[in-house]
């Protein structure tokens, strides 16, 4: 059985205690909204596009200590970041928060570094747990779905 | 028979049970199908070392109960070849499915004068819910008719199926045991711009499931009669018709959030499995749908082949004019599955005579009234046979009737 | 804890189960129960050497099965002294007991602008099959709201209740524990004109239950939080109004006759049992019915008084002003079910930790969501007891909660 | 287990072939029908009741051994008996045919004799078979019920 520690690793406690990017932003910033069904979690990401940019972010809600990690780390993943390259960012983690190996990676998504949200592939051991590392993620690509229809 | 099927006699524990000297010869199984040691024992299992919620609690016995339900589910949809295990439901029995399409898809795309068509062979799983709509909405009802010999009388199929928004028919005739042409229907629905709902319980059982290949829209099957646990149906449909239709049952697990002032759904599957599903059941599933895979499903249409015929001769040849077997001689198109008339006795009869020598038919309409008048019967006697019946059974059926015969002739 | 019930977690088989090298303490009943042998055995023994379609064949296992299927039914009817046994319906869930009551009652009873009363501790499956019908008739809803320490605030009952045609309440909660005044309940609603709909959910497994002494019209739940099987709910209702109602879902069984142009209804209890029920599981739940009546309604009762006072009296006592239990603090109207919040932690973080020492809680909104807003929290950790858990299990949770804190407490 | 002979026994294979009182009677005889779900046999029992006799009585419809004999042991039993005496045959012959002893019986009922219909008694080992045995009788119940109404 894997323990609390593949889980909870140092990173993932000090993004909690201490998040990233939390806040709001103003319109014309995209607010998209993700629940968890199973434990009534819920996520604000604020999103600004900027010339082909994410130019800002900015997250609020609140979760456990794994959605809320994932949510900051995401937030400083992404920022600055081309909306291609963020795109990639996206995929690589949702694979590497899935069990089966599905083929939903692209060939240059091999090129991004995950850094300190490697730390979150210990979910894996826990699928109940998928969700909540995943439920900013999918948020976000909402956003980016609604900035750059 | 092939030794295999011989042998697999074993994998069925009640199939050793003897009553009264003699031992069980079950033949109805389009009614419900007995369970293998393997189902049995993947219940008892799970009841005994994992029972846990599914999908709610986070501790590692509630995980591991996800993993097999959802296993379940992706067996099942590996089953039938489903796109998407998402596309899979759960729920309680076929009846349950085929109610859930007509409440669901029904309600949001039928309005008065929309034409929904039928067989003349449907179970009343497939025409009661529609007869609601009826009588609800005003749609209107077309039935395909019959042939003499019990096939689809398809040389009006087009006229039939102009403006109608709906083909909804049994895969197989559980009375008939006629194998209808899906692929074929289904493909003549969407020419028409109908859907092709598929009420796929007697045929699902039986032979390989390709929903891709067969071009259905929905299908509904049941778990008990594929040796499956009751208290279990599945819904299969394309991913695009389930997440456009209205919910159906509302209360846990079908929703994203619920306030004082409304709801929202969740997304598939859960978005129609509202409440605690059939957890124990739907991991029996999983095992029954293992166990079939293992043998094959090619393995057993061809086994049920040499059964019906083996089973329609010895009939025929025993009885003549005495035995009148409904539906096609054709076993191409045929299932094991007889409903006859035997002399002028009436079916409860005879099956009182048949339980006596442990051979266990199924005496009635078995729910498909409309066919039975067609047939100009109130009821038939059904024997119905499947992966673990042999010849022996097959002449077990001929010996019994034969004391009917002798029992009811005026002394 | 009387020697009785420390022999009784031996019928358990699920309780000897170690994981990690830690025996299982299981905290999550209110969810869905563990399961003793004798409802094991009862399942399996009717898999093995009798299973059988029921009502429909006439052979002798068929009539053994139907013969233990409707047994089941008397036992239940029994169980919770309903006048009449067809008046208890097998649903494969409360869920569907529910919706089935908003579908038929509802749909032939309630238009524009009727009034139906609800509770602010509602679970899912008593809210939202009535936003349903918000949304498609315009019905309006009402809800008495709570008081500090979570009972329900009847100070303004009356008004509340004013033109009301329904008032449908759970006997106890399922997320605060709070055991509702039910018998008062459903007569203030009858002087007010209304219907009283009872979901029972979470007292039937804990308590006596008496429909005729407590004045319901209708009474929903699970067979799987009562030591029974999944995949079976029990629907109670009066025959009046059963009777009464239209059908639900439309198929085989619940018909008298079926024509190509219309159909006719089955009497009570066929009526609302639609296709192949849940045969296994109904057995399953009779014999969890003998079980509980063997042991006792009351000493059940009294059981679990004495372990949500030991295991209140532990929490409260050993993390102070760390937890916040909802509810009342009074056991005589709360059950053995508490949720709390635990420092600053997150639920779903605390339960990981408890998950370590195999003690299984739930983690989440428990269904409930509009009343975990009133509670000002996304979710809330929940241990629930049942007739198996000893003072041990209040110990374990603790010890837990304690490693949880540390855990989290920065270094 | 009960054998055949239980259940059939001479007299009523004897009705079965010969059934007694088969037909229809015209209107202002009352024509009720009855269902067994299970099997799907229909009777149509036609009642004729004249100053509180049941003066005449026909059965048409199909069914099974056990249920044509006993519609037609039933018109012989009850034709041209006070209703009063018909309600008592009723109930004496319903109660012969339940499993557990509900008490619908009534003292009076006591006087009654079944004759023939005690052959039926068989019957009650063969539960599946008990709707067969009482359609025609629940059906009467029903006619008894509408002209008398
Ligand atoms: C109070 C209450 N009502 C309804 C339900 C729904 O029961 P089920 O999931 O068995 O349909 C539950 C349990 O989940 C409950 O606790
Ligand atoms: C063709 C057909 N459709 C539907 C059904 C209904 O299935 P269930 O009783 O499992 O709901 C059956 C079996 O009874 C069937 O044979």
């Amino acid at each position: 059985m894997p323990g609390l520690e593949d889980l909870y690793r140092e990173i993932i406690l000090d993004h909690y205690r201490s998040p990233r990017n939390r806040g709001e932003l103003p319109p014309p910033a995209v607010r998209t909204e993700g629940h968890n069904p199973l434990c009534g979690d819920e996520i604000q990401v604020y999103l600004s596009v900027d010339s082909g940019l994410v130019s800002d972010v900015k997250i609020s809600g609140q979760g456990c200590s794994i959605s809320q990690s994932s949510a900051s780390m995401m937030s400083a993943a992404v920022k600055g970041k081309p909306i291609a390259e963020v795109r990639s960012i996206v995929r690589r983690f949702k694979s590497m928060m899935t069990l089966e190996e599905e083929e939903t990676a692209e060939a240059d998504d091999q090129n991004v570094k995950l850094g300190d949200l490697e730390a979150l592939q210990g979910v894996v051991k826990f699928p109940v747990r998928i969700k909540c590392a995943t439920l900013a993620w999918n948020t976000l690509l909402q956003g980016l779905d609604e900035a750059t229809a | 028979m092939s030794k295999d099927f011989a042998n697999l006699r074993q994998d069925f524990p009640v199939l050793s049970r003897v009553i009264n000297g003699k031992p069980l010869v079950y033949l109805d199984s389009a009614n419900t199908s007995q369970k293998p040691h393997v189902v049995i024992d993947a219940m008892t299992d799970f009841l005994e070392n994992g029972y846990a919620p599914i999908n709610r609690s986070a501790y590692q016995m509630a995980a591991e109960a996800t993993d097999l339900y959802e296993g379940a589910r992706t067996a099942v949809a590996k089953f039938i070849n489903a796109p998407n295990a998402n596309e899979v439901i759960f729920t309680k029995n076929a009846t349950e499915a085929l109610n859930l399409i007509v409440r669901t898809w029904g309600i949001a795309n039928l309005s008065h004068g929309d034409v929904v068509v039928l067989t003349h062979m449907e179970h009343h799983a497939n025409i009661v819910p529609w007869h609601m709509l009826v009588a609800e909405r005003g749609i209107v009802l077309r039935f395909i008719p019959l042939t003499s010999d019990g096939q689809l009388d398809l040389s009006n199929l087009d006229a039939l199926l102009t403006d109608a928004k709906v083909l909804s028919f049994t895969s197989m005739s559980n009375v008939l045991g006629t194998i209808n042409p899906s692929k074929f229907l289904c493909a003549a629905a969407h020419r028409a711009g109908a859907i092709a709902i598929v009420d796929g319980c007697q045929s699902v059982p039986h032979m390989a499931t390709d929903v891709q290949d067969m071009g259905a829209d929905f299908l509904a099957f049941s778990s008990h009669k594929m040796c499956g646990p009751s208290g279990l149906g599945v819904l299969w449909g394309r991913q695009q018709l389930l997440d456009a239709m209205p919910p159906f049952m509302g209360g846990g697990n079908m929703i994203a959030d619920v306030r004082l002032d409304g709801f929202t759904c969740a997304e598939l599957p859960a978005k129609y499995e509202a409440g605690t599903p059939p957890i124990t059941e739907a991991i029996g599933l999983g095992a029954a749908v293992a166990y079939l895979t293992k043998i094959g499903m090619h393995n057993i249409r061809a086994h049920e082949i040499d059964l019906a015929t083996y089973s329609m001769n010895q009939l025929t040849q025993r009885f003549g004019d005495d035995i009148v077997i409904h539906g096609p001689t054709n076993i191409e198109v045929r299932g094991a599955t007889h409903s006859f008339a035997f002399k002028d006795l009436h079916p409860h009869d005879v099956s009182q005579v048949l339980d006596q020598s442990n051979v266990c038919v199924r005496a009635g309409h078995h729910c498909a009234k409309p066919l039975m008048r067609l047939l100009g019967a109130n009821a038939t006697v059904r024997a119905s046979f499947y992966l673990y019946n042999n010849h022996q059974d097959a002449d077990a059926l001929c010996d019994a009737l034969e004391q009917a015969s002798e029992f009811f002739s005026p002394s």
